[in-house]
Formats: structure tokens, C-alpha cells, sequence
């Protein structure tokens, strides 16, 4: 029987971790739709600690994508993996909200540019080893785009990575002479907890 | 309920020596050498190192026995001395404020006056004690609520904008905060702090490389602004050196004595 | 039995707008699973011309939060408005997909935020008096920062210090209604027993 509720328990057979079919569902269902990015087959496996076989977790993706067929948003498959949105139909509708809050950045954007102002000139590369994750051509695209950010050179190693710095306008923006009148980070750690210390950990 | 169940479990380390959990804070004063200061900074000022030594000691709040407390305050000011860990005023002021009351209660009672009138030299100090308990215990239930971001996120499905017309308004304190963030989550904190003059450093190295964007050579003088002060001088050198260092611009010199031209290195393809 | 549906029907009878009320509950669903910030019932008001009554909008989002429970998200009602989000004990499988988290923040900061959200409106002054030590700015910007806390005036006495107070978006981030959802404080008296509360006490 092609169930994958039955494939998921056969698979938990061997022990790994009790997850269920229905679960793991819901946990799929959540990362969709939190991300901020279209999740690849192999991003949807790193949910899990029990491997996955491509045609049953793209049965999952489908049964999922049934579930919505009756909401306002549906589960798309396009080139660089799967991704929830809007119904193009209701966009209209949703366009007499937008007209008030300003945007945000996400965090990938702000902790991006950050690492571009303290640490310039940095390749993609340096980003990434600071921020432990892959930096998308986006990020690097929005912040491009907004005349923050700009390629200032090359590093002289195998690849020739651009080097990123942040410009003029970066600072004009945020109302600074000059990079030196960013804030100091001395002191900031005592902010954060300390992670070591019961007395400190208020959460368990 | 379960908040007890939480802050008593006893597999919960007090504190962690190179990644070894410290089970218990020592009896008495006796505490590893290595977890001494760890256990030391952990305490938010006098009032908790007091509410810390109170609990231990199992002392009763409403009749603190001051000769008891003051001596083991004084000790673990003493200990903190030794460390050479910055001892807030904070502390010192308090140490002041014990031995006061110390001092005032061997006064012998003032036997006429109606009781309501003597008061227990020790009450404000309990107030506090009381008081700053409280918020102690309030601040770790409300760290134990699940927090967006941290606990749980949000759902934001993907909504293609017509006409994105508004950008997103962001001031420095944002930066500020987006790089807390990344110090919280890589452990960074031991090498990447920065500092106001690293930062002049690198707003430096930016201006030359690009300066040398075009690819040529250009004379290492031309890369100072001339209207610099001297420490802008040297900020600029300091900049060039530690853009030949990361090899990022290639500095040469035909002949002993000679000019000093300076390039991006990308312009070594060419020369190849 | 009221149904939403025949109600919007009969609204819709004054021929406004073509909209029915089996849209209407997709084009909110998609306005809160796009949406930034909470959405308020007022803001929901404006994705139609109909004009909507409150109880009727509440009864749809009870409905809406209703088709969710059995998904891995789910609609909640906080301080702000209603809001999508992943079911926390989800969380944890999400979190093996990025690391990107926001900082824990330390005792000093957890407890300058409890004292302004029991005591509010708070000074800095009343802040230190509890505390029994400085309240250094960088604990007040990062709470600012964050838009947990705002000043709203200033107290009436020399040197006008500033009073604080916590913003609605922290009690939309700690998934609360209002302060009077805030866990409730222990009582002196209680405090007296012998510290039988205290995280100390566990090590002993």
C-alpha cells in the first residue's frame, strides 16, 4: 500500500526517532510556510533525522498541496523547490492592506548588511563562514539595489571573490559621517546570556 | 507548578567548567578555582549576591542574622577583589549599608519608646530584598514564555507587492542589533568585537581599494588625503598594509628608493 | 444557527460588491498568512467595501482558526490583532533547517523588561532602586530596539526623567492579549517561605 503514513512508520521502524507521518507532515507544513525562500526536496529532508525518499516526501508535498486547494493561498513547485502564496486571484483584495505599514527587512538582509559595514571589504564568502548559513544572491541583490552595498574589488585567491563594502549612501541613510560614528561592540555581549550559568538561564 | 518543577530540577547544572556541569555551588566558600568567576559575574549586583547568600544559608528573611551575613558579604567581596573582577560601586555601597545596620542593631533598644516607633533597622533592607525577589522570579517566568523568533515563528507566505513603491526605513540601531544577533547565535564574541579604531581601519581600507577600482597602478601617495591629520595618515597606512596583507592590493617598488605604486590585485590578470 | 455565510449573503444583497463569503474567508485567510504584522479587526474591515461587523468578522476567524487545527501553524489572537503562527513544540524541527535566531537575552535585560512590564510606567531611577544596580542604556536601547519598550512621557518631578512603559508588540511577541495575561507575580508572602522558588536552591 502506497500510504505514506505506512512508509513513515516502516521507516521509523528502525528506530531513529518517533516522529510520525502526521507530524512530520505538520512540520513540513510549517516550514513552508515560514520560509522565506522556496524549500528544496533537500531542505525539506533536513527536518528529520530518518532519511527520506525523494518520491515519497514529493507524495507528502502533494497530498499538502490537496489540503490547500480550498484556501486563499496554494503550494507551488517551482525551479528552486517548493514554496507557498498567494491565490493571484485575491491579490487585488490584499493590495488595500499593503498600503500602510512600511516593510521590513528580514533578518538574513539586516545581519548581512551588518557584517558588510563592520568587517568590509568582504567576500560572500566571509559572510557566510560569520553567519554559518548561505547567503543568497538576494540578500546581496536587495541591498545592491538599495545603493547600500557595492563590489569594490576582488580577493586575490582562486575564485576571485568580490569584495563587498558599503557606500555613500549606506551612511547618507543612516545619518552617519562616517563608518567610525557606527556603534561600538565592546560591550554588547553582556546583553546577551550567557548560556553557561543556571541563575542566568531564567528558561529551562 | 511547573515553573518549581523547572528551577528545581536537579540535573540543571549551576554552571558549566569547560563544558563540565557544575552541579552544585560549593558549601561554604569553597568553589573551583576556574568556576569563581563564572559564579561571581553571575550575580546581578548586591542585592542578589545578598538573596543568594540568604537562600544557601537558609537564613530567615524576616530576622536576618547580621553578623552571619555581613561577614560572608564581606568574603565574597574580598573574593571578588582577588579576581580583579570590576566591583561595581554597587557592592561597596551595600557592604557600607550592612555593616550600618550591623552596628545599629548592637545599640542597645531605645526601652521607652512605643514599639511601632522602633523600627527594625533591618526592614528597608528586607523591603528590597523582597521586593527585588519578586522581579527576579517575574523575569525568569516571562523568559520562560514562548517568544516569537525564539520559541516559535511566524507565518509569512510569500506576497508578490504590486508596485513596491515604500522601502524598508532602517536606522543604526538596527545594525547594532542584527550583529547582537549574530554574536548570540555564533559565539563570536571572543574575536569578533569591534572596535571604533578597527572600524576607522577598515573605512579606510574601503576608500583605497576603491581608489584602485580602475585597475592601474597608482604612487602609494595618492592614496593619502593630504588634508588628513597625522593619526588619519596613519590609519590610511595602517589601512594599505593590511590590504597587501590579506592580499588584496599589491604593492611595488622598481628600484631601491624609488616610487611605490600601489594596485588592486585584480589588475594581475592582465599582467600575467 | 446564524451562518456567516447567509449573513455576508444578505449584506451582500445591497449589491455593493461581488464578493461571497467563502471568498471573503480566503481573501482574510491569505491577508493573514502574508501579513507582517497582527491584523487587527479593523484592518480585516478594509479588504472588503462591505461594511463588516465586528461579531461577524470574529465569528469567521474562529471559524478560520477552526480549519487550522489540524495543521502545523495555527491563528491566535494577541495584543495587536490575529496572527498566524508554527505551533512551538514544531519548532524544534524547524530550527535544524537555520540557526537564525534571535539573541536569548541576559538577566540583566529579562529583569530591567519584567520590572517595566509589572511596574509600568517606570523610570530608570525606579528601575535601579529595584535592581540595586546601574541600568546601563545598552539594556534600554536593546529593549527599545527590539520594540518591547517605549517611552510614553515623562515624570513630573526635576530632571523630568523618562517613563517607560512595554509596547504592544511585546505582548504580541510573548503571545499574550494583555499585561493582565502576564504570568502572575508571586506574592510576598510567599517569598517569605523560605525560598523554596529559588533556582539557587536546586544547586544546594
Amino acid at each position: 500500500m502506497s500510504d505514506p503514513a505506512v512508509e513513515m512508520t516502516q521507516q521509523t521502524d528502525s528506530g531513529i526517532s518517533a516522529l510520525n507521518a502526521e507530524q512530520f507532515r505538520k512540520v513540513v507544513e510549517a516550514a513552508l510556510l515560514t520560509a522565506e525562500e522556496p524549500l528544496s526536496l533537500s531542505d525539506l529532508k533536513k527536518l528529520t533525522e530518518i532519511p527520506l525518499e525523494n518520491r515519497w516526501l514529493e507524495r507528502l508535498l502533494e497530498e499538502l498541496s490537496d489540503r490547500y486547494a480550498d484556501s486563499g493561498v496554494e503550494l507551488n513547485r517551482v525551479a528552486s523547490g517548493w514554496r507557498f502564496r498567494v491565490r493571484p486571484e485575491l491579490q487585488p483584495h490584499l493590495d488595500r492592506l499593503s498600503n500602510e505599514k512600511p516593510p521590513r527587512y528580514s533578518r538574513a538582509v539586516m545581519e548581512t548588511l551588518a557584517i558588510i559595514a563592520y568587517r568590509q571589504p568582504v567576500t560572500r564568502g566571509d559572510i557566510e563562514e560569520i553567519r554559518g548559513v548561505t547567503v543568497s544572491s538576494q540578500i546581496l541583490k536587495t541591498l545592491e539595489a538599495r545603493g547600500w552595498v557595492e563590489v569594490i574589488g576582488t580577493r586575490d585567491v582562486p575564485g576571485r571573490p568580490e569584495l563587498l563594502a558599503t557606500t555613500k549612501q549606506m551612511l547618507d541613510d543612516f545619518n552617519l559621517r562616517s563608518l567610525q560614528e557606527l556603534p561600538a561592540l565592546e560591550e554588547m555581549s553582556g546583553l546577551l546570556a550567557q548560556g553557561s550559568l543556571l541563575p542566568d538561564e531564567a528558561a529551562a | 507548578m511547573t515553573q518549581n518543577a523547572l528551577l528545581l530540577d536537579p540535573a540543571e547544572p549551576v554552571a558549566r567548567i569547560h563544558g563540565e556541569p557544575l552541579l552544585e555551588i560549593p558549601q561554604d566558600l569553597y568553589i573551583p578555582p576556574d568556576a569563581l568567576e563564572v559564579v561571581l559575574e553571575s550575580f546581578q549586583g548586591p542585592l542578589d549576591l545578598l538573596l543568594y547568600l540568604i537562600r544557601k544559608h537558609n537564613l530567615d528573611v524576616l530576622d536576618i542574622p547580621m553578623a552571619q551575613l555581613t561577614r560572608q558579604y564581606m568574603a565574597y567581596i574580598e573574593m571578588m577583589k582577588q579576581h580583579r573582577l570590576e566591583l561595581a560601586a554597587e557592592y561597596l555601597l551595600m557592604a557600607a549599608v550592612l555593616i550600618e545596620i550591623k552596628s545599629r542593631m548592637l545599640l542597645p533598644r531605645p526601652s521607652k519608646a512605643s514599639e511601632e516607633e522602633a523600627e527594625d533597622p533591618r526592614a528597608e533592607l528586607m523591603r528590597r530584598l523582597l521586593e527585588y525577589e519578586q522581579m527576579k522570579l517575574a523575569a525568569q517566568r516571562l523568559n520562560e514564555l514562548p517568544q516569537a523568533g525564539r520559541d516559535f515563528e511566524l507565518v509569512q507566505v510569500l506576497i508578490e507587492r504590486t508596485a513596491e513603491t515604500r522601502l524598508p526605513e532602517v536606522g543604526v540601531e538596527d545594525l547594532r542589533q542584527a550583529w547582537l544577533g549574530l554574536l548570540a547565535r555564533a559565539k563570536l564574541n571572543a574575536h569578533h568585537k569591534v572596535r571604533r579604531e578597527e572600524l576607522s581601519v577598515r573605512e579606510q581600507m574601503t576608500r583605497v581599494l576603491r581608489m584602485l577600482r580602475h585597475g592601474e597602478f597608482e604612487p602609494f601617495e595618492n592614496l593619502f588625503e593630504i588634508e588628513g591629520s597625522v593619526p588619519h595618515l596613519v590609519v590610511t597606512f595602517i589601512a594599505i598594509l593590511e590590504l597587501a596583507k590579506e592580499n588584496l592590493v599589491e604593492i611595488t617598488q622598481t628600484e631601491t628608493l624609488g616610487k611605490i605604486y600601489v594596485r588592486s590585485s585584480r589588475g594581475n590578470d592582465s599582467a600575467d
